[in-house]
């Protein structure tokens, strides 16, 4: 299984039944394919929908209807369009059940650092330090390591995308949750021991007793 | 009851250095013919406010391409190369502001308050030489109001008082901007006689419209 | 000429049009009875609705549409509702040209009082504060004196509604406008003379030459 | 989707000494059905967060007769003479807010914002004991948020997801303050199938609500 298939397939286990969650471009898009089909959730696009739903037919487009990425998109019945300030309202309000974004970084006290890297790649936050600060749960959803090099940090390097500690960090080789005390190791990946773990993060990870193997099926 | 006018009538109204807020995410309720008319007359040195610059040759890269923009305030601009490029080459240059910041200042503006209190940026590159207000012993980053000379408004369907309905994801930062334009441009696909509209429909009150666009020519 | 008849078609004569007009409970609502055909304002009603129409006919009313007395309207075409933070965000953001309140006291700065007797009337203030604050016009419409006494003092005993200088003050007995050097008699209201005015007023009152008379009807 | 339930059942969800935050305009867009079923089970030491109080034997009016309430954060009571009198006696604790200001800080609340800056009272008593925050060299009065423990929102129509639309002047505080109850309860006159509301004409995401009143009986 691909790593990205691996953290998705994870990622989908955290969303809880009759909630908003939004789903960052890349990855964690793909987290939506996942999600079992009795799990019925709202999916918040930030540009402007709620209930956001599968791509259509071609030669069905509306042009006024994208996800954040710009793609083509769907709404789901029940749907509700809503511009920028009711968007952001919602994220920065708490109303917001789940964001699951990308990163760059993240470091041990849980801080997450997904939006620019200086000199190189100067995007623009868009909608993440709104969501970062505003989500009720923050899943930061990449893979382990970036050319061999560790992403999981003592501290972030790169500019932070906001002085919040997230929920917790999938990747293909782990499950880590950021805590008080620390990042904690909750699972590890299929083929990865805890010291392969610990030996592809630079941030210090406490190892309580046995830990799991990440489930990837639902158990519905 | 207005008249409606023409895209380069329209842009005739706009001098060189003015303050635009245009709506749009990623091109999709953008004022399209409204940018193609002011392309086409050649105003410079613009500031532009947007949620984003698109991409080269489509809505808000355009006015990249053309060399009309000075300045850009927007919360991304990693999907239009040639703004970076010319934001490297100090050419434009570009304040970036987290996405519900940024509706939230141009809201302020609008509404006549002083700015917002928010808790988006703080720890980060964007608190910089920002006041910091402390409620209830919790701090917020005090952004201030953004206004604009013109608002550049795309809309689903006005009636003849200027009155606008928005479509899906079209409606993003259309209806906050019209809040904040000292001249407010309307740019529907089609226009209703007055009564049409329900008031329940209308997001936008036709009285913060001063000049409306024909309706889309249908090709025909 | 009643009093309060003298008033209002001094006021319906401020009035410009295509304007956004607010016009308080009592005397202020009677303005709109004396406004020329052929002068087109949308009244807002800050309740929460733009294009404020006549009284239904009975038993046509609507219980969800009413002014802000709470007495049943109706809505005219090209109207809008909107709700309270669109009501405000108007009157605070200067998008509402003219508001005409009611007044217990104004003073020589042009200050207005209009909302309470400390210890004997205390209704709270309503929208009269953000009106007052954010309108770009303010008009304030009364009787010259209570009970024989003035109401145009030099300075007001009672809680003020803002710290800002009103447009202008119609009575039965003069047009009076309050400027940086205090408050000028522009006309003296039928059957008054200059001295009627100064006498009945506890405030200086500016005199510049030959005073004209009020006129009630307009020319159109 | 959501279950409708009896406003019997609602009221059962409220322990005494809530803070409500209730729509409606001198009893226009408040939830009667809510309010009566909370006068019946007769919950105490409300506090209720309204634009007023309407008047005796209507809307809110009811719970100042019943003595369900202890504390009012309203812009106006002056249209019920009984909230005025027990705010004499001391039966009742009342907070006068500015219409604009009230909601303003409650839609802060929603949103997630940690006050707001505004020109409305300053200079007058409302300033009192208020941080007077500087921006750009003007003066503005720091109001900060008011959060409620429940929301009661009267709708014209509602789905089972919980998404509502507004009517007319039934607007007013009702879609804001269902951005600030941390249980939200709605009493939409009807409620249709799911899918059957557009999109573009919802005012309130199902999302934010949390139970929804059956629809109103029709009396048959």
């Amino acid at each position: 299984m691909e790593a990205k298939e691996i953290i998705a397939r994870r990622v989908a286990q955290e969303i809880e039944p009759d909630t908003l969650v939004n789903l960052g471009i890349g990855l964690p898009s793909m987290v939506a394919n996942y999600l079992p089909k009795e799990v019925h959730v709202f999916f918040q696009a930030e540009n402007g929908v709620i209930g956001l739903g599968a791509r259509p037919p071609e030669g069905m487009e509306d042009p006024d209807l994208t996800d954040a990425g710009g793609g083509f998109v769907t709404a789901v019945p029940g749907a509700a369009s809503i511009d920028s300030a009711m968007s952001f309202g919602l994220i920065r309000g708490g109303h917001l059940d789940m964001t699951v974004l990308g990163g760059l970084q993240v470091d041990e006290r849980g801080y997450l650092a997904n939006w620019m890297i200086p000199g190189k790649m100067v995007p623009g936050m868009g909608g993440a330090m709104d969501l970062v600060a505003g989500a009720k749960h923050v899943i930061v959803a990449m893979v382990h390591t970036a050319r061999g090099k560790p992403k999981i940090l003592r501290e972030c390097n790169l500019p932070l995308t906001a002085r919040r500690r997230v929920s917790l960090i999938v990747t293909e080789m782990a499950v880590i949750e950021p805590t008080e005390d620390g990042l904690v190791l909750k699972e590890v990946g299929p083929g990865a021991s805890v010291d392969d773990v610990i030996s592809a993060t630079e941030a210090k990870l406490i190892v309580q007793g046995d830990v799991p193997k990440m489930s990837l099926f639902s158990e519905s | 009851m207005k008249q409606a006018i023409k895209a380069a009538e329209a842009a005739e109204l706009i001098p060189d250095g003015s303050t635009l807020l245009i709506g749009g995410f990623m091109g999709i309720g953008s004022p399209h013919r409204l940018i193609n008319a002011i392309v086409d007359r050649g105003i410079s040195n613009l500031t532009v406010v947007a949620n984003d610059t698109a991409m080269p040759g489509r809505g808000i890269g355009k006015l990249v391409t053309s060399g009309c923009l000075t300045r850009v305030v927007a919360s991304h601009i990693g999907l239009n190369p040639e703004t970076q490029q010319k934001m490297i080459s100090g050419e434009i240059d570009v304040e970036l502001v987290p996405q519900g910041t940024l509706v939230e200042r141009i809201r302020a503006a609008g509404v006549g308050l002083g700015g917002i209190l928010t808790p988006t940026g703080l720890g980060t590159l964007v608190e910089e030489g920002k006041q910091i207000v402390t409620v209830s012993g919790r701090d917020f980053l005090l952004e201030e109001p953004i206004h604009g000379d013109f608002a550049l408004i795309a809309a689903h369907q006005a009636d003849y008082v200027g009155n606008l309905e928005y479509s899906l994801t079209a409606h993003n930062f259309n209806p906050i901007m019209a809040l904040a334009g000292k001249t407010v441009i309307a740019e529907p696909q089609t226009i209703v006689p007055i009564g049409v509209i329900s008031p329940d429909s209308v997001k936008t009150p036709g009285i913060l419209v001063d000049h409306l666009l024909e309706r889309q020519p249908d090709g025909s």
